[in-house]
């Protein structure tokens, strides 16, 4: 992954947030507390400015500082997630030009990094059930010698599906856990917000860097 | 939506910039985003520290003063503060013997206080966190977020600001605030939703006859609903909750709050705390202070929660002692 | 209808009974319809009385204690109180150096405090009548019921009351009533209307992004309906209302209240005061003190009232002075 | 007008206004503080009890009696007008059978006592506007000597006519003042309830006392 098109692609999940931002609140409003779509907005939009002019040497760097941004802005429970997530990932990105195997296994760290402070795992109602879909697809595309494209392509479909499993769960992380047997039938947020990052990385990933 | 705000983003800092100005003792830093005390931290008192999302006013600049809180950092409506917003709250009520972080435990504000924490510790503030979960609408498991932390936190910061002020060292009043938070019970009824500025529109939307049962204080829907019944009912069942959870023998001392969730007027909440008192001495307990009024809220939500907190020893000494703040005032 | 209660017509009693059962400080006469202090009248001092119709809660009863009234007598939800129980209020208050009563100016109010007041009269207690009447909404006019009384009575009652306290006679107590209510103007913008437990639906029906401007404190529509603005817009224009009654040269020092109606959330008053705090800047005027938070509520109902009062000698050591009721506390 | 009448008109009223207690404080919520009907309920409930069993020698004791009620019991506006009208009007019927003429002028001396309280006048949009056209409408019918069956059913449709009227009217007193210019196009509570009450009366007097 080159430093361009880490910073492609948080435009492009900026720019997602920036039509999803309404959406991702109703969700929120459904089973939490109505501000997941203002959070995400708030966080990307502070990323945006942060990495305007930031010299990153590597795309590491940019998710470093992307993440970095996330925690001192966003608050809630998705600003540390996703902020460690790209923090965790981008301590791993530190070629110039990782591969998608290597971008693979900088996000499973993110992950791992997310499963670990959010004591979640898969099943749970959240980000992680679209998050985990969508790395293994990563790597499994990686693993069959795919490019990026496709490679991303691949993880972005996995975590919409993700994300459609999630209406039929029952919450046991986060505040839709709240609501007991009353979080059954609606998609989670997080894992909403989630499928919007990756389709966001396989569109950056389509077009030529720049 | 209909509230008084210039635009939902400028709502926070614009509640902010009036508080300062109603209260000239408190010190509100809009860069920082922290509430404290205009005089500063107290050389060699344990400072108390606590913050969440915005939303919930008094809670919890409302209780910086004299004897409760040395600072608290609020976050967006509903959201909790970020780290380092927290870490300037510490460093604003640090005064050399170390920082109790008062936490409600949800998963956002539980990770934001720990990192908050770590960061403090690297600036050589000592920190120990007091999670407060009383919420027993929700089952406490190790397979959930755990009970929601609600209308006892005003318990632990009266009583832990009141040991901090008498000088209680770190562990102490921490240890202290945990006790309360373990004595203490609550449960939440809704009669509406509420709105907030960012999404401007109600959280669910409940016929004119039902109420929402097992609320918390964002607004999210309960954890059933119900036919609105009389207050009498309604009141013995938020008891019945409470005490099923934690049952007290007859004989025992508390303190109870009634409190409002932003849109019920005082008058519904003093008819509610006569049924719960009513309900209470059923069961032998006595209420020895109480609070009734809005001190934890839910924006405009209509509705109420009860908050029973078993007396121990030093408690109620602590809850009387002298208090100074914009939402709690006594004995000065 | 939704609102915790048990029947319409047991409503007030048992908010009553709620009120007694929360304050041990205060006395309830359930049968007479009275709150006094548990106390008693104290002898030699001017006793303070005021009362009205409920719905206005924490107004009357909820300031009643030392140093602010020592007795209240609450009607019906929105209706006066009657005679008998006005002058069963009045002899709990009376210490022998006779009584003032503090009435809204309501048509109302005014006859049946008037009737107390001979009654009163014909048992020997010497009574004096401040009229409140500070809302600049409605014209003052002799072919009108004239002003009503709205957030001003709460300015009244504590310097009235901590004159009295101070051994003030009854001329004098009385006469600085007056004055607090000539100094003060008050206006009053709803959001939504409120909803009487009686009538069990709101009084008016207004459009999602309209407002009633000018409203008073019984849930009646106001002088005009306005599209919804921001914060900024409406809170000036309150203070232009107030100032334009009564306008204030710059350097004027100034009490000020924001006070919300029932329905509205703590943080929004406080943006609210942000911005009247800034008008009133603009034109010179400097806020001494102030209170911000629900004083004077119209039940249930969204809005809130600016009140503005010009200080004089010595309304400000009086408003200094200790106050320790369930409402207002400070310095005690 | 005899005990028996008096106290015959007082149980009209007062099944009049249990009847149409949700109507009163409908109009009252309109321009007013929504009570009307719950205030005249409490007050005429008190009165029936505080008549049970009080030995009353003339109808002006029965009146005196439940003005008296009316005044410790109502509240509000409307329990000092409508209890200080019964207690004035009370006052002249010491006789044990006044005529129309006694009860007109009896009556009249009432609404001169509610005037002078409310420093209202026909026009300002009170209970004066149906209580003056009723009160000349029993005198002119007590003038032309007819029986008070025909007198009270001539004030009652006077007092009818009169609460009509206010509809188009600006209030000058009372709480419908507040409003200025939009508290035209409702019809006055007060007027109202003094429009049933001399319907009660005119009932009453066409029923065989008993
Ligand atoms: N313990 C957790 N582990 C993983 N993800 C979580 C956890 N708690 C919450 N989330 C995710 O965060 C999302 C909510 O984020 P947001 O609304 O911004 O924060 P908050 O819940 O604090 O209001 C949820 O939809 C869920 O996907
Ligand atoms: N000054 C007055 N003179 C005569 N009648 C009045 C006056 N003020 C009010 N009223 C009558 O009283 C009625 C209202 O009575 P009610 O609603 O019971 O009392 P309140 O206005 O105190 O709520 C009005 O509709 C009007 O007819
Ligand atoms: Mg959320
Ligand atoms: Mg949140
Ligand atoms: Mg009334
Ligand atoms: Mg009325």
């Amino acid at each position: 992954m080159e430093t361009d098109l880490a910073r492609a692609w948080l435009r492009a999940a900026a720019a997602a947030i920036e039509v999803n931002r309404d959406h991702l609140t109703r969700l929120d409003s459904a089973i939490g507390d109505a501000d997941h779509g203002t959070n995400m907005h708030r966080g990307f939009t502070a990323v945006l400015q942060a990495l305007d002019g930031y010299p990153a040497a590597t795309a590491g760097d940019v998710l470093i500082r992307a993440g970095g941004t996330l925690i001192s802005r966003v608050g809630g429970a998705s600003g540390p997630l996703y902020g460690t997530a790209l923090r965790t990932a981008g301590k791993r990105l530190t070629g110039e030009r990782p591969d998608p195997a290597g971008l693979a296994a900088a996000l499973a760290d993110g992950l791992a990094a997310v499963c670990r402070l959010g004591s979640a795992q898969v099943g749970d109602k959240t980000m992680v059930d679209a998050f985990a879909p969508a790395v293994d697809a990563l790597r499994a595309s990686a693993d069959a010698g795919e490019d990026l494209g496709t490679a991303a392509r691949a993880a972005a479909e996995a975590a919409e599906a993700g994300l459609r499993a999630t209406a039929p769960l029952q919450a046991r992380r986060g505040r839709a856990s709240y609501l007991g047997e009353r979080s059954i039938g609606h998609e989670d947020p997080g894992a909403a917000s989630t499928a919007l990052l990756f389709r966001a990385l396989a569109d950056a990933a389509a077009r030529p860097a720049g | 939506m209909k509230k008084f705000l210039n635009s939902a983003e400028s709502f926070l800092p614009e509640v902010l910039a009036g508080l300062a100005a109603a209260h000239p003792d408190l010190r509100v830093d809009p860069a920082a985003r922290i509430v404290a005390r205009a005089a500063g931290a107290v050389a060699g008192k344990v400072g108390v520290v606590s913050g969440g999302g915005s939303g919930h006013e008094p809670l919890h600049a409302g209780f910086v003063g004299e004897g409760m809180l040395d600072a608290a950092c609020p976050g967006e409506v509903f959201t909790s503060p970020v780290p380092d917003q927290i870490v300037s709250a510490a460093a604003a009520a640090d005064g050399g013997a170390g920082v109790v972080f008062v936490v409600k435990n949800y998963t956002g504000d539980v990770m934001n206080f720990e990192m908050a924490a770590e960061l403090a510790a690297d600036e050589g503030i000592a920190v120990e966190t007091v999670l407060v979960d009383d919420d027993v609408a929700v089952r406490d498991s190790t397979y959930t977020a755990g009970r929601r932390g609600t209308g006892a936190t005003v318990f632990v910061e009266k009583i832990a600001g009141a040991a901090a002020a008498g000088g209680a060292d770190l562990t102490a009043v921490a240890d202290l605030g945990r006790r309360v938070n373990a004595a203490s019970r609550s449960f939440a009824v809704a009669l509406t939703a509420c709105t907030t500025p960012a999404s401007g529109r109600p959280g669910f939307d409940l016929p004119d006859d039902e109420i929402e049962v097992g609320v918390g204080i964002h607004g999210e829907p309960g954890r059933r609903r119900e036919k609105l019944r009389p207050a009498r009912e309604i009141a013995a069942d938020m008891v019945h909750a409470v005490m099923d959870d934690r049952p007290l023998p007859p004989g025992t001392e508390a303190i109870v709050m009634v409190n409002g969730l932003g849109g019920t007027p005082l008058s519904e909440l003093y008819l509610v705390y006569g049924e719960v008192a009513a309900a209470l001495a059923d069961r032998g307990i006595t209420i020895v202070r109480n609070l009734v009024g809005d001190y934890v809220t839910s924006l405009d939500m209509a509705g109420c929660s009860v908050t029973v907190c078993a007396v121990e020893e030093p408690f109620l000494a602590l809850w009387d002692a002298p208090v100074r703040t914009p939402a709690l005032r006594w004995g000065c």
